[in-house]
C-alpha cells in the first residue's frame, strides 16, 4: 500500500469515526443508540485496521460491535418491560 | 504526513471526547448516559492509536513480516487492549445498576430520580 | 440549575477545552511521526523473547503487570455485575415459556456455532504468533455461545452454559495469572518475570511464560463475559416481581423525619 | 522467602489472590469460614506492608516487575516505586481493609450477594487497587489500578440493592470516575506524544530534556492527567459524587471510601506533580501553587458550609470529608516537605476517626434503621457508649490535642503560614465547623438536646429517614465488634499522636517524596540516588500546635452548643440574621441537584478553569 492510499484511508476513517460519535451521541432512544454504537465501533474497528493495528480492530469488533451493544439492547428490554407492566 | 493529516486524527480524538461529554451533560435517560461514556472513551483509543502511528509502517506482528521491517508502535497498541477491556467491564457494570435503579425508582429518566440533593 | 444555565455553561467550558486542546495537539509530533523510543525497545525486547506478536509480548511479558490488573478488573466486574444482579428478596424468578424457532433460523445457528467456537479457540491459541489472543478469542468465544440463544432458545443456551462451573472457570484462571507471576519468584528472578523456556520463534509454544498467560486470560475472559451475559439475559427474560416490575413504586418514600 | 524488592508487587497480588480464594470458596464455606479467611488474608497484607515500610526506611524500594530492569537507562516494564509516603498510604488503606472486614463480620449478618465470600472478595480486589495504585511508579499502571478501585468501590456502593439511593449515588460516582479516568488517559496520550514514556520519573526526565518549557501542550498535559486524582479526591467542582455516594454506600464500605480512598486522589495529584511536573520542563511552582490553593480553599469552605447544613448522618459526614480533602490538599498545595508531612500525618489521624464515626452511625442504622440527625432525637439514650465513642470522634476531628488529627493540622499550619499566613485560620475554622456539626448530632442523638425539629421548608435536602436497613435479623443484642471497631480506630487516632517519632518518620518521608532527583535516579539509575540528609527535626505538639487544636476544638463545642440550644433563647434580630445566612447558602445547596449531566458540567467547567489559571500563571 503507498503513502497516498493509506493517507486517503485514514482521513476518510477518520471522518467516518467522527460522525458515527456523533450518531451515538444524538441517537437518544436507547435501542437506536445501540445500533448507533455498533456503528460507531465498525467505524473504530476499521480506522484501526487502517492504522495497522490488527489486534485492537479485532478487540474492538467484539466489544464495540457486539458486546457492550448486545448488553444495552438487554437492559433497554429489562427496563421496556417494566414499563409495560405499569401500564 | 503533513498537513491537514498533521492534526486531524487529535483533532477527531478532541472531538469525540467533546462530543461524548456534550451527550452526558444533556442526557435524559440514564442508559443513554452509560452509551455515551462508551463514546467519550473511544476518544482515547484514537488519540493512542493515532500517536503511535508511523507512516510507511506495517503491523507489529513478526509472523509474516522479516524482522527489521518498521513498524508501529505496539506499546499504544497494548494499552488501548487494556483499555478496551476495562471500557467494557465499566460500561457494563454501570448497566447493571442502571437495570436496579429502573427496578427501585421506577424510571430511567435521570430528573425523576429527586432522592439525593441539598 | 435549569437547563439552560446547564448548556451555557457548558457550552463556555467546552470551548475553553477546545481551544486548550487544539493549543495542545500544535505541540504534539506530526501524525505518522517516525520516532517511537519506547516502541522500538519494545519490539527489540519481543524478538530478544522469541514473541512474533510485539503487542503480545507487551501485553503479557513486558506490561504484564497492567494486564494483571485489567484482567483484576473483568473479575472484579463480573463479581459485582452478579452481586448487583441477583435476585432480591422481593422478586421470583419466572421459567421462561419455549419460544418457536424457524428451521432455518435453527440450521444457521448449529452450523454458525461450533465454527465461532472453533475460530475463538483459534484466535487465543495463536495470540503469540499472530493478531489476535486471549481477550480477543475469549469475546469471540463467549458471543459465539449465545448464538445458541437466537438458534434455539433460552432453555437451550441454559444448557450449555454450566454458570457455576463458568464461574469457577473465571475465578480459577484469574488465580491462575497471579500465580504464575510467582513462578518468577520461585525460579529466583522478580514477580512475573518470564523464566519459562522460550522455545522457537514462530512456533506454538514461543515466548516462554506468554503463550501460558494468554490461555489464562483466554479462559478468563470467555467464561467471564458468559457469565457477564448470563446475569443480564437472565434480568431480562427471567427475573420479575420487583417493586418497579409490578406497578407500584417505592421511590418517593416518606420523610423519616 | 521474598527479598525487599519484591515485597511491593507481592502486596497487589497477595489481596488479588485472596479475592479469588474467597469467591470461589464462599460457594462452599460457611459464613464464619469466609470472614476468618478474609480476615487473615487482610492482616497479611498488613503484615507485608508493614515489612516494607520497615524495610524501605528512609530510601525507595525499587521493584521492576518481571525483571525488566532499565539498560541503559532505559527500559520496557512497569516499576513500582515505594517510598515512605507510598508505602505509609497503602499500609494505611491495608489497616482500613482490616478494620471494615472485623466490622462487616457483625454487621451484614445475613449473606447477600449470592454468597458470603462475595463482599470480603470485592473489599480485598479494592485493597489491591488501592496499594497498586499507591505504589506504582507508571503513569499507565496507575490508570489502571485507579480504574481496579473505581469499578469495585461502584459496586460495594451500590451493595444493597433493595435500597434505591445506593444505586443512584453508586452510579454518579460511576459515570463520574470513569469519565475522569478517560480524560486522564488522553492526558497520558499527550504525554506520551511529547516523550514516548510511561513511567512518572521517565515522563519527568524526558520533559526536562526537551527544553520545550510549560507549553500548551504540557498545561493541557498537567491538568487532564490529574483530572482523574482530582475527581476522586473530591476538590469542588469535582466533588458532586463524594456526598451522593458515601452518603449511601454500606457502613463499612463508607469507612473505606472517606477514610482512604478519597485521600489517594491527594495522593495522586501529589505523587505526579512532584514526579513528572516539578522539573524544569513541567510546570513552574507559582503556576501549581495558586492554582492548587484557589481549589483548597474553595473545597474546604463548600464542604464545610454544606456539612453544616445536612440532616443525614452519614452524608453529613461526607461532607466533613470534602472539606478535609480541602485542607490536605491546602496542604499538599503550598509544596513544601514540611507541611506535606504534616498533612500526612493528618491523613493518618483523619482516618481513624473519620473511620470510626462512619462505623459508630452504622450501628445507628442497625439499631433504627436512620440515620436522620432529627428523626433520631433522644433515641441514642440506650446507647451510651456508642455516643461517647461519637462524641470522642467528634473532638478528634476538631483536632484536640493529643489526637493525631490535632498534631497533623500543628505540623501542616506551622509550615503553610510560611507562605499564606492566613491559612492556619482556614484549617482552624473548617475542622472547627466539620466537628461542630459532628457535635451537634451527638448532642442531639444521644443527649436529647434541643429540640427535634430541625431544618426549613422548602430546602433542597436529603432525609435520613426510610432507609432500608442495612441488616435484616431478628432484634439482636449489638455486637461488640461493631463497637469495638471504631474504639481500636479512635485508639489509632490517638497512637499518631501521642507516640513520638511518627512526625519525625513522616516529616522525613516527606523530605524523600519531595526529592524528586533522587526519585528519578533511584527509579533509571539504581545505586546512585544519593540519600536525603535529614532536616531539623519537626516541633513535636509546638505551643502553636496546641493552641490552634484547643482553639478549634472549644469553637466546635461553641458552635454546637449555639445550634442546639440557642434556638429557643435568642432574640428576634439573631433569628432573622441566621435565617439569612440560611437563604444566602440555599443556592449552594440547590446546586447539589444529583443529577449526573450537572456533575459532568461542571467537571468540564473545572477542567476548563484549571486549564485558563495554570495557563494564565505559567
Amino acid at each position: 500500500m503507498n503513502n497516498t492510499a493509506a493517507t486517503v484511508l485514514v482521513t476518510i476513517a477518520l471522518l467516518v469515526t467522527a460522525v458515527a460519535a456523533t450518531g451515538a451521541v444524538l441517537a437518544r432512544e436507547p435501542a437506536r443508540q445501540a445500533a448507533a454504537l455498533a456503528v460507531s465501533g465498525l467505524a473504530l474497528a476499521f480506522l484501526f485496521a487502517v492504522l495497522q493495528a490488527p489486534d485492537v480492530a479485532l478487540s474492538e469488533l467484539a466489544v464495540g460491535t457486539a458486546v457492550t451493544p448486545l448488553l444495552i439492547l438487554l437492559t433497554v428490554r429489562k427496563v421496556r418491560r417494566g414499563r409495560e407492566r405499569d401500564r | 504526513m503533513s498537513g491537514v493529516m498533521g492534526w486531524l486524527p487529535y483533532a477527531v480524538a478532541g472531538w469525540i471526547l467533546l462530543v461524548g461529554l456534550y451527550g452526558l451533560a444533556t442526557s435524559r435517560n440514564l442508559v443513554h448516559t452509560v452509551g455515551c461514556l462508551a463514546v467519550a472513551q473511544s476518544s482515547t483509543y484514537v488519540l493512542l492509536l493515532a500517536v503511535g502511528y508511523r507512516s510507511g509502517g506495517t503491523a507489529p506482528v513478526y509472523s509474516d513480516a522479516e524482522p527489521g521491517t518498521p513498524v508501529v508502535d505496539p506499546v499504544v497498541q497494548a494499552l488501548v487492549l487494556t483499555d478496551i477491556v476495562v471500557g467494557a467491564t465499566v460500561t457494563a457494570l454501570l448497566l447493571a445498576l442502571v437495570i436496579q435503579i429502573r427496578k427501585r425508582h421506577g424510571t430511567v429518566d435521570p430528573e425523576r430520580l429527586t432522592e439525593l440533593k441539598g | 440549575m435549569t437547563k439552560a444555565w446547564r448548556l451555557g455553561l457548558f457550552g463556555v467550558a467546552a470551548a475553553v477545552l477546545a481551544g486548550w486542546w487544539a493549543a495542545a495537539c500544535v505541540g504534539l509530533p506530526g501524525f505518522g511521526g517516525q520516532v517511537h523510543p519506547y516502541g522500538e525497545r519494545a519490539v527489540g525486547a519481543s524478538l530478544e523473547r522469541h514473541t512474533a506478536n510485539v503487542i503480545a509480548s507487551v501485553n503479557f511479558d513486558q506490561r504484564a503487570f497492567d494486564t494483571l490488573g485489567e484482567e483484576s478488573i473483568l473479575f472484579a466486574s463480573v463479581l459485582g455485575a452478579t452481586m448487583l444482579l441477583r435476585v432480591a428478596r422481593d422478586e421470583r424468578r419466572q421459567r421462561p415459556l419455549a419460544a418457536r424457532v424457524m428451521p432455518s433460523t435453527r440450521l444457521f445457528g448449529a452450523v454458525l456455532l461450533p465454527v465461532t467456537l472453533l475460530t475463538g479457540a483459534y484466535v487465543v491459541a495463536h495470540g503469540q504468533l499472530s493478531p489476535g489472543g486471549g481477550f480477543q478469542g475469549g469475546v469471540v468465544l463467549a458471543t459465539g455461545l449465545h448464538l445458541a440463544y437466537i438458534a434455539a432458545d433460552y432453555r437451550v443456551l441454559e444448557r450449555v452454559r454450566p454458570l457455576t462451573v463458568l464461574d469457577v472457570a473465571d475465578a480459577a484462571a484469574a488465580a491462575a495469572f497471579t500465580v504464575l507471576g510467582l513462578v518468577g519468584l520461585v525460579a529466583g528472578a522478580s514477580y512475573l518475570s518470564n523464566t519459562l523456556p522460550l522455545g522457537t520463534f514462530g512456533e506454538l509454544a514461543s515466548g516462554g511464560l506468554v503463550p501460558i498467560i494468554n490461555a489464562a486470560v483466554g479462559i478468563e475472559v470467555a467464561s467471564g463475559v458468559i457469565v457477564l451475559l448470563a446475569r443480564f439475559l437472565d434480568q431480562a427474560v427471567e427475573v420479575g416481581g420487583g417493586p418497579g416490575d409490578g406497578g407500584s413504586r417505592t421511590a418517593g418514600k416518606e420523610d423519616g423525619g | 522467602m521474598p527479598s525487599t524488592v519484591d515485597l511491593p508487587p507481592l502486596a497487589v497480588a497477595v489481596p488479588l489472590f485472596g479475592a479469588v480464594v474467597l469467591a470461589v470458596a464462599g460457594r462452599w464455606l460457611p459464613r464464619l469460614g469466609c470472614d476468618v479467611l478474609a480476615g487473615l488474608w487482610a492482616a497479611a497484607d498488613v503484615a507485608l506492608l508493614a515489612w516494607l515500610w520497615g524495610a524501605t526506611g528512609d530510601g525507595r524500594t525499587v521493584s521492576w516487575v518481571g525483571g525488566w530492569v532499565p539498560r541503559a537507562g532505559h527500559s520496557v516494564g512497569v516499576v513500582l516505586v515505594a517510598d515512605r509516603i507510598g508505602s505509609g498510604i497503602a499500609l494505611l488503606a491495608a489497616l482500613m481493609v482490616l478494620a471494615a472486614v472485623g466490622y462487616a463480620w457483625r454487621y451484614f449478618e445475613e449473606p447477600s450477594g449470592g454468597h458470603a465470600g462475595v463482599f470480603p472478595a470485592l473489599l480485598l480486589l479494592f485493597e489491591a487497587g488501592m496499594v497498586g495504585f499507591a505504589l506504582t511508579g507508571d503513569l499507565f499502571d496507575a490508570f489502571v489500578f485507579f480504574e481496579l478501585m473505581g469499578v469495585v468501590a461502584y459496586a460495594l456502593t451500590g451493595y444493597r440493592i433493595e435500597d434505591p439511593r445506593p444505586l443512584h449515588g453508586a452510579l454518579a460516582f460511576g459515570v463520574l470516575n470513569s469519565l475522569a479516568a478517560y480524560v486522564t488517559l488522553l492526558g497520558i496520550g499527550l504525554l506520551y506524544a511529547r516523550t514516548g514514556e510511561l513511567g512518572f520519573a521517565q515522563i519527568g526526565a524526558a520533559l526536562d530534556a526537551s527544553g520545550k518549557g510549560a507549553d500548551a501542550l504540557v498545561v493541557c498535559a498537567f491538568v487532564f492527567v490529574l483530572a482523574g486524582p482530582l475527581v476522586k479526591a473530591a476538590l469542588v467542582p469535582f466533588h458532586f459524587w463524594l456526598p451522593d455516594a458515601h452518603a449511601v454506600a454500606p457502613s463499612p464500605v463508607c469507612m473505606l471510601l472517606s477514610g482512604v480512598m478519597v485521600e489517594l486522589g491527594v495522593y495522586g495529584v501529589a505523587r505526579i506533580y512532584w514526579t513528572v511536573f516539578a522539573g524544569p520542563g513541567g510546570i513552574p511552582a507559582d503556576a501549581v501553587r495558586p492554582s492548587l490553593l484557589a481549589l483548597a480553599v474553595l473545597t474546604s469552605l463548600v464542604g464545610a458550609v454544606m456539612c453544616w447544613q445536612q440532616r443525614h448522618i452519614k452524608r453529613l459526614l461526607a461532607f466533613s470529608t470534602v472539606a478535609h480533602v480541602g485542607l490536605f490538599t491546602a496542604g499538599v498545595a503550598v509544596l513544601e516537605p514540611a507541611a506535606l508531612g504534616g498533612t500526612a500525618v493528618y491523613v493518618a489521624a483523619h482516618a481513624g476517626a473519620k473511620g470510626a464515626l462512619f462505623a459508630l452511625t452504622g450501628v445507628l442504622l442497625d439499631r433504627f434503621g436512620s440515620v436522620d440527625e432529627a428523626g433520631l432525637h433522644g433515641r441514642g439514650r440506650e446507647l451510651p457508649v456508642v455516643g461517647a465513642l461519637f462524641t470522642v470522634g467528634a473532638v478528634a476531628l476538631a483536632g484536640l490535642p493529643p489526637f493525631g488529627t490535632g498534631l497533623g493540622k500543628g505540623l501542616a499550619e506551622e509550615s503553610a503560614k510560611s507562605y499564606a499566613p492566613w491559612l492556619p485560620w482556614l484549617f482552624t475554622l473548617v475542622s472547627a465547623v466539620t466537628a461542630a456539626a459532628v457535635l451537634r448530632v451527638a448532642l442531639r442523638v444521644w443527649w436529647g438536646a434541643g429540640s427535634a425539629s430541625h431544618g426549613h421548608a422548602g430546602d433542597p435536602e436529603t432525609s435520613g429517614g426510610g432507609e432500608e436497613p442495612e441488616v435484616r435479623a431478628p432484634r439482636r443484642t449489638l455486637p461488640v465488634v461493631l463497637v469495638a471497631v471504631p474504639a481500636l480506630l479512635l485508639a489509632g487516632c490517638l497512637a499518631v499522636g501521642v507516640v513520638p517519632g511518627v512526625a519525625e518518620a513522616f516529616d522525613q518521608a516527606a523530605r524523600v517524596f519531595c526529592d524528586r532527583p533522587g526519585y528519578v535516579a533511584a527509579a533509571l539509575d539504581p545505586g546512585t540516588a544519593p540519600p536525603v540528609p535529614p532536616g531539623p527535626a519537626p516541633d513535636w505538639w509546638s505551643a502553636g500546635a496546641v493552641l490552634s487544636g484547643l482553639l478549634s476544638t472549644a469553637l466546635a463545642v461553641a458552635g454546637a452548643a449555639v445550634a442546639v440550644w440557642a434556638p429557643g433563647r435568642v432574640s428576634a434580630r439573631a433569628r432573622a440574621a441566621a435565617r439569612r445566612c440560611h437563604l444566602a447558602v440555599r443556592p449552594l445547596r440547590g446546586l447539589h441537584t444529583g443529577l449526573i449531566g450537572d456533575y459532568v458540567a461542571w467537571l468540564t467547567v473545572g477542567l476548563a478553569g484549571l486549564l485558563v489559571a495554570v495557563g494564565a500563571l505559567r
